[in-house]
């Protein structure tokens, strides 16, 4: 009796990531059948889906560790792309310095930027946790100075990462039809999944995030965790800056994943997760940034005029929250239960007024 | 007759998803009257008030104010109809002065007068004897003192109808009485009143007629001077008298004298509770005793380092240990649960099986997490031997009553298995059939060889279950008592006296 | 009975009350380090009156969103709304029907249906503020783009008048480097600020209003308990703050006379920090309105002690980050030797229940 | 001797290749054994921008150069700095207002860059000539200006516009790679991409290498970046891209020479700006003329 429950509430907590794939994949299908045709290229799969997870591959990785840092503290790291910027930096300086570029000295300047992802994550954790500022203007402070740091580590130009291994992490292995990028995310979503069945980090953040006073007498360390959240928020900053400038085989602190946290910040709101802390679902943020690339894409193929194409994207955005929204959900699950019981003959059974609709998340 | 009544509600069902929380209930209220509503915990209670007052929509059925049908969509409309309500969870605003959360929503004065406010507030709360000034931020007063402003605040707004969601859970004997003052001055002038709570004394004392739920549904409507105690109680809770009658005798238990499970010598804390000396054997039941603000609640959060410790030593077992946070001392076989469920109790959002395995999920580590089986037994476990009400584990615990929440978060701390059990209020709106149960249940742990400090409001209750009370006042401990003939005279004596 | 009362209740300083103190405090210190440090530039009165003159936009743009913050709310859309209207004031004015007031109307207009847009979305349809406003910037930033994607100069003569307006004190002034006496400047953008401060902080600390946004910050759950409209309060604080960006609007183009589409950019999130700074929490329900202008003061003379210092190219951005962090780290030290006592993070905002109602 | 005292208000390095080249620039050129007291104020806020250069005026400097965010909303600030006599030279960028109010301008010509890369794509690409223009940030200078001239021979159908896109607020890569993919996906064809800076251009390329379809020297897509970064200087050099336009962020000796004779030309000055190709670039063009960092001959940056 309890199984099916469950999943239902699993199901509802991702309707609106879901919800919203559907209506993009909906409008792209109309605009052209062959959306979902896949071919072949220079040995690996080719075609609009690839294209997706290939794009969002930073922005999934980061809604990840969004998703665990709102959860925790209530708010938002805004700080996300510059910190990916300097912990970038950082490998790109390390891979330059050690001469000849093995897989060994990717992997070494990879875990290097790690580190550095942590440091910040530190400095902004210490912060947000020990001394009490909100997360998003504690991050405030490195999102205002990160890009200079990068710029100062990159020696003021933007070095070049001109290796072969580089190259293939940033697009393909020969022989493997996946682009390398999609399956580091892959990886990344399993380990992320692994941590969260091995660990007790989904109690903990949900619980800091909840009630904070409540968790401490339970014997968890709210500063802690929150601090937890982010260094593991700075781990996932540096693997998506490493994505990046492995892609882009440049590094520009400028513009490398520059405005991302917006973009971060919204996929875990569309993957139906309260900005304000508590419940978390990673499946529903990794689905939200897919989406967002989605449509991103969509209104290229559009072929809205660049002048109006925020107009649009504002347009979406707001129309799909409207569409999601508690109020909405409960006013439309309110008449399919009339319309249920009409059909039944049953006498009238609401669930639910308006004030008790929650659009539910977590899981 | 019929004008008489000023509120009438008939076949008033609410249903939430999973659970039937009213099933065609009927309810009237004269003027004039104090109208007691009885049930078990998550009877309905609480989901009616909250449909009268329109922080619910109810699914069917029609209230009549005076005569009018109504439907009010929030409790702004019903509160300008003349309702004020003293809900279960204190509803203030922790952020707002103690003055502006008994004005703040009331009246349609566009702008606010500070001075009035603050002067009628200060007349208000010394009238009442309320330990608090009108200008103070709210979140520095205790729960106790917030649920007096509250109810002050409900009672300064010259209403037709009031409503009392268990405003008594955390108030002591002199302040229950100085509600029952207020309450018959307000009865005289012509407001119906209606009166929640599981003291069945205080029901007895004041009530005129008393309204019986149980699971939802209505038992019956009585005159109060016509239904005997006994019979009330069987009729909250469906059983038969002789189940009920046989449920009053406790024995408090009795100590091992020989092993010191804690012991606490000059202890401190940054709440500001002067260093006390604090011990308690195996199996021993012991309490805190003392008014309103007297400092139990620091005393205890103190031994549970829920505040920062600032000075003392501690013993458990004969060695000596550092407790310098709620882990520690969890680790060092302590639980605690604490007064105030809202705030440091529940985890609201969180389903009720995340609640009950908490804080031992937390004391196996973060990286053994109980695989979901395992919760669920534990969670099923608990759920069944307390008798709490709810359709799943997996429900989240905010859409429990008050009383069910409670009895989770009693759960939690059964469920680790503590040497040293620290109960602050845990029978705080809990019906008398549980409340007997918990008691009980106090009792067979301490059999067991558990240690535990029980702090309640009633005095009455401690006595039932502890075999030494000890004497605060001023935040200070002034005396002890133990004893198997304590009375609740001598523990009212000992705080006049102040101990001396 | 009066056994309870034994202990006296202790009044202390609300956190509102201490925060902004801190802020007040915070700036007379750094300003008073900079007049020490840097007298050439900061001994002069214009300075001061500058940090107003040319920034007369932020500081109203921080006012309207201090009242969201105070409710719990958040509205990132400020900036591009305030860049929205200098643009499209501009093109009424100068590929328009070109009147003063008809721009004025356009620019409160704008502000106006943002505010409503959002607030209806907010607090009726129960959206996540960030996301609702996030919606509104981008359409803000998208409709600027489609207006007048180049920069356009407002020549209107009697516009130019009003821009170059100002108010000179003969009194108080510098002898500059001709030897001519100038007289300190106030432009009309600075009277508009001033006057809005005290309104505003007149509505948080006076009307019902502003206390009911104060108590729907604290906990939305009591407020809608106590008898408050929360939906209307939030709806309102979202609309006073979407027609104070649309004022800021139009001071920026008084200020600057172009619309451009560079124009309020990252205001959000300087009045984001200018608010904290000012001792406004993003969780709601603490902050005193003056907390706002004083946050913006301290937030500007870092930049003008930055430059009055010559602070090196490549680390200009550096140093007012840190700067950044030791005024917030400051404050927060502040606060928690206060708060050392107790265990008692702020009650959780009501951005948590945001899409749950009731209890 | 007399330091000349100098108000420097520039955009800030962090900004691009291109800035920090123009910021080290200024810093090396207004310096202490050159003769100057030199202040240098980096932002790109143009309240910030404008709020600086009242304090440069107030502390009374000598010259106040500047490079403005936006072109406009400058007005009163100028003629407070006439009134003060401090004498303001405006470099790189260009203020939209008159002239009168400062006293030269060296600027590049971001129109006359659109005009050189347009006019090498109707002089090197044979009809049908079918464009995706990767726009940078809509509405900045380099974006109207470098726009305008493709636009215009778009208009005079002397080419087609077969995708319009942009890099965004950040002229990013990730963007204009996505405005290429987009045109693939649609089935558009094309023959040029016309990028409106280097970064851009790779990321377009980036995605014809994804989606495999040859470009450069000998394929089927022209790409046309600018900036003159010499990552990309070395990739046209390869023949893996076909053209860069110059944008010169050299101009402080120029100034420094006009204040040192004291004889400051009226009015703007544009800078001489070249457009290179496969043809005609040469090592000592990627020393002399680039910006940012070299890969070295004969790399090519994907
Ligand atoms: N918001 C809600 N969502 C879901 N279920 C709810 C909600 N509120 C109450 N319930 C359920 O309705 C039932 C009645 O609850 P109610 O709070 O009215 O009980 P009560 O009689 O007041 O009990 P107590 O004495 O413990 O306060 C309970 O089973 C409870 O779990
Ligand atoms: N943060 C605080 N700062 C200063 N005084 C406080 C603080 N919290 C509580 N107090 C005061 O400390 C005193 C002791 O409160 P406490 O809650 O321990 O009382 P109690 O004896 O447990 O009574 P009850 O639990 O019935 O309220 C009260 O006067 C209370 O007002
Ligand atoms: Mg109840
Ligand atoms: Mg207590």
């Amino acid at each position: 009796m309890l199984k099916p429950k469950t999943r239902f509430s699993n199901l509802s907590n991702l309707f609106l990531p879901l919800s919203v794939l559907a209506i993009l994949i909906i409008i792209n299908l109309i605009k052209g059948a062959d959306y979902f045709r896949i071919t072949v290229v220079n040995g690996a799969f080719y075609g609009n889906i690839p294209n997706i997870l290939f794009g969002a591959s930073e922005l999934v990785i980061l809604s990840v560790g969004m998703t665990l840092v709102t959860a925790a503290s209530r708010g938002q790291d805004i700080s996300i792309g510059e910190s990916g910027a300097i912990s970038s930096a950082i490998f790109v300086q390390y891979v330059l310095r050690s001469g000849n570029v093995t897989l060994w000295t990717i992997l070494v300047g990879f875990l290097i930027s790690c580190v550095a992802g942590i440091v910040i994550g530190a400095f902004n954790g210490t912060l947000v946790s020990f001394f009490n500022v909100q997360p998003m203007v504690a991050t405030l402070i490195l999102f205002l100075g990160g890009r200079s740091i990068a710029f100062i580590i990159d020696g003021k130009v933007s070095p070049i990462l001109a290796n072969e291994i580089s190259n293939r992490i940033g697009t393909v292995i020969p022989g493997v039809p996946i682009q390398t990028p999609i399956i580091l995310t892959a990886v990344f979503i399993v380990l992320v999944a692994m941590v969260l069945k091995a660990t007790n980090l989904r109690l903990y953040v949900e619980a800091v995030g909840i009630n904070p006073s409540a968790a401490r007498l339970n014997g968890i360390n709210p500063k802690r965790v929150i601090f937890l959240t982010f260094l593991i928020m700075g781990v996932c900053s540096a693997i998506a800056g490493f994505i990046a400038v492995n892609k882009a085989g440049r590094h520009d602190s400028v513009n490398l994943l520059k405005f991302i946290m917006m973009d971060a910040i919204l996929a875990v709101a569309l993957g139906g997760n309260s900005l304000g802390g508590g419940r978390f679902g990673i499946t529903g943020s990794i689905l939200g940034a897919y989406t967002i690339e989605m449509l991103n894409r969509t209104l290229l193929r559009l072929e809205v005029n660049p002048e109006a194409i925020k107009v649009f994207k504002a347009v979406f955005i707001i129309v799909l929250m409207i569409v999601a929204s508690p109020v909405v959900r409960a006013f439309v699950t309110q008449a399919l239960d009339k319309a249920k019981s009409i059909i039944a003959g049953s006498p009238l059974r609401q669930t639910g007024g308006t004030a008790d609709a929650t659009g539910r998340k977590g899981e | 007759m019929q004008s008489d009544i000023i509120l009438k509600m008939e076949g008033i069902c609410k249903s939430f998803p999973g659970v039937r929380a009213l099933h065609n209930v009927d309810f009237t209220l004269r003027k004039g009257e104090i109208h007691a509503l009885m049930g078990e915990n998550g009877a309905g209670k609480s989901t009616l008030i909250k449909i009268i007052t329109g922080v619910y929509q109810k699914d069917a059925g029609q209230i009549y104010l005076e005569g009018r049908p109504v439907s009010f969509r929030s409790p702004q409309e019903a509160q300008d109809m003349g309702i004020g309500t003293v809900f279960q969870e204190i509803a203030l605003c922790p952020n707002l002065t103690v003055a502006e959360n008994m004005f703040i929503g009331r009246g349609r004065d566009r702008f606010v007068h500070w001075k009035t406010m603050n002067g009628k507030a200060a007349e208000m709360l010394s009238s009442l004897g309320i330990p608090a000034s009108p200008t103070q931020e709210l979140a520095s007063c205790s729960i106790a003192v917030q649920q007096m402003i509250a109810i002050a605040r409900a009672v300064d707004m010259d209403c037709k109808i009031l409503i009392l969601d268990e405003p008594t859970s955390s108030l002591d004997e002199d302040e229950v009485q100085k509600l029952f003052a207020l309450m018959r001055q307000l009865k005289a002038r012509g407001v119906g009143i209606i009166f929640i709570t599981h003291f069945i004394d205080q029901v007895y004392e004041i009530s005129d007629r008393i309204t019986v739920l149980r699971n939802g549904e209505l038992i019956g409507e009585y005159e109060a001077s016509s239904l005997p105690q006994i019979e009330l109680i069987s009729k909250m809770m469906g059983k038969a008298l002789s189940d009920v009658s046989s449920m009053k005798k406790l024995e408090p238990g009795k100590a091992d004298d020989s092993v010191p499970v804690f012991e606490a010598t000059a202890l401190s804390s940054a709440a500001g509770v002067r260093p006390f000396d604090f011990t308690i054997q195996k199996g021993e039941v012991n309490g805190f005793a003392g008014l309103l603000g007297s400092g139990r609640s620091e005393s205890v959060r103190a031994i549970f380092a829920a505040d920062k410790v600032t000075g003392g030593e501690v013993k458990v077992n004969g060695k000596r240990v550092k407790i310098k946070s709620p882990l520690d001392a969890m680790k060092q076989g302590i639980g605690y649960l604490p007064e105030d469920r809202k705030g440091d109790g529940i985890i609201d959002e969180l389903s009720v099986r995340d609640n009950i395995i908490l804080a031992m999920q937390v004391m196996k580590g973060f990286f053994r997490p109980l695989s979901r089986k395992q919760a669920e037994e534990f969670a099923e476990q608990f759920i069944q031997q307390l008798d709490i009400k709810v359709p799943s584990p997996n429900t989240p615990i905010k859409s429990l009553s008050g009383g069910n929440q409670q009895k989770v978060v009693l759960a939690r701390w059964l469920l680790t298995q503590p040497m040293y059990l620290i109960l602050d209020e845990p029978t705080r709106g809990i019906d008398v059939g549980t409340k007997v149960e918990i008691q009980k249940l106090v009792l067979k742990l301490a059999a067991e060889g558990m240690s535990l400090t029980f702090i309640s409001s009633e005095i009455d209750e401690m006595l039932r279950v502890c075999s030494r009370m000890i004497v605060m006042k001023d935040r200070e401990i002034v005396g002890e008592l133990s004893g198997t003939n304590l009375t609740e005279q001598d523990v009212m004596q000992m705080i006049a006296q102040g101990g001396k | 009975m009066g056994a309870v009362s034994a202990t006296k209740p202790r009044t202390r300083l609300s956190n509102s009350t201490l925060l902004f103190i801190i802020a007040g405090i915070i700036f007379v210190l750094m300003y008073g380090f900079a007049l020490i440090s840097y007298p050439g530039s900061f001994m002069q009165f214009q300075t001061f009156f500058d940090l107003f003159n040319f920034n007369a936009a932020l500081f109203i743009v921080t006012l309207g969103l201090c009242v969201v913050m105070i409710g719990g709310g958040i509205d990132i859309s400020v900036g591009a709304v305030c860049g929205l209207v200098t643009m499209a004031c501009a093109m009424l004015l100068e590929l328009g029907s070109g009147n003063i007031w008809g721009a004025l109307f356009l620019a409160l207009g704008i502000g106006l249906a943002f505010g409503l847009m959002h607030g209806f979305l907010i607090a009726y349809l129960e959206i996540q503020p960030f996301i609702v406003t996030l919606g509104g910037m981008f359409l803000a930033q998208g409709l600027l783009t489609t207006l007048h994607r180049e920069p356009l100069n407002v020549t209107l003569p009697a516009f130019v008048a009003l821009r170059n307006f100002t108010i000179e004190i003969p009194w108080l002034g510098t002898v500059n480097r001709l030897g001519i006496f100038i007289p300190c400047e106030i432009k009309p953008g600075v009277i508009v600020v001033v006057v809005l401060v005290a309104l505003y902080a007149a509505l948080m600390k006076w009307s019902r209003f502003g206390r009911n946004v104060y108590a729907v910050g604290g906990d939305r759950q009591s407020a809608r308990m106590l008898g408050i409209n929360v939906k209307r309060t939030t709806f309102l604080s979202y609309v006073i703050c979407g027609f104070t960006a649309g004022i800021s609007g139009f001071v920026f183009l008084m200020t600057t006379g172009a619309g451009n589409i560079g124009n309020g950019s990252l205001f959000e999130m300087k009045a984001i920090a200018s608010n904290v700074m000012g001792g406004i929490l993003l969780n709601g329900g603490v902050g005193n309105l003056l907390g706002a202008p004083i946050g913006t003061m301290t937030l500007l003379t870092i930049n003008e002690l930055i430059r009055a210092a010559g602070v090196q190219s490549n680390l200009q951005a550096i140093v007012s980050g840190l700067l950044l962090y030791l005024f917030i780290v400051l404050q927060s030290i502040v606060m928690s030797l206060r708060g050392s006592g107790k265990f008692r993070l702020a009650l959780p905002s009501w951005l948590k229940s945001h899409q749950v109602q009731d209890k | 001797q007399e330091l000349i005292k100098v108000g420097i208000v520039n955009l800030p390095p962090e900004e691009s290749g291109y800035r920090q080249a123009n910021v080290e620039d200024m810093t090396a050129v207004f310096s202490r054994e050159n003769g100057y007291d030199a202040k240098q104020t980096n932002t790109a806020d143009n309240s910030e921008q404008i709020s600086a250069a009242r304090g440069y005026i107030r502390d009374g400097v000598d010259y106040l150069l500047i490079s403005a965010a936006n072109a406009t909303g400058w007005d009163d600030v100028l003629q407070s700095a006439k009134r003060a006599g401090v004498r303001v030279i405006l470099f790189d960028r260009a203020i939209d207002t008159d002239p009168s109010n400062y006293e030269a301008a060296l600027l590049s010509d971001m129109h006359y860059e659109g005009q050189l890369a347009t006019d090498w794509i109707l002089n090197n690409v044979p009809e049908p000539r079918n464009v995706i223009l990767i726009r940078g940030q809509l509405g900045s200078a380099a974006e109207i200006g470098r726009s305008a001239p493709l636009l215009k021979a778009a208009e005079e159908g002397k080419l087609t516009i077969v995708a319009d896109g942009t890099g965004g607020d950040t002229w990013s890569l990730e963007e204009a790679r996505k405005v290429v993919e987009a045109a693939i996906a649609a089935g558009k064809d094309f023959n040029v991409i016309y990028a409106q800076n280097d970064g851009m251009a790779q990321g377009a390329v980036q995605a014809l290498e994804a989606a495999g379809i040859s470009h450069g020297k000998d394929g089927k897509v022209k790409i046309i970046g600018f900036d003159f970064n010499r990552f990309a200087l070395r990739n046209v050099q390869a023949g893996y891209w076909d053209a860069d336009v110059q944008c010169n962020p050299r101009q402080a000796s120029q100034i420094d020479q006009w204040i040192k004779s004291g004889n400051i030309p009226k009015g703007i000055i544009y800078q001489e700006e070249l457009i290179l190709d496969t043809d005609t670039i040469t090592d000592e063009h990627i020393e002399k003329y680039g910006i940012n960092a070299d890969p070295g001959k004969g790399v090519i940056t994907r």
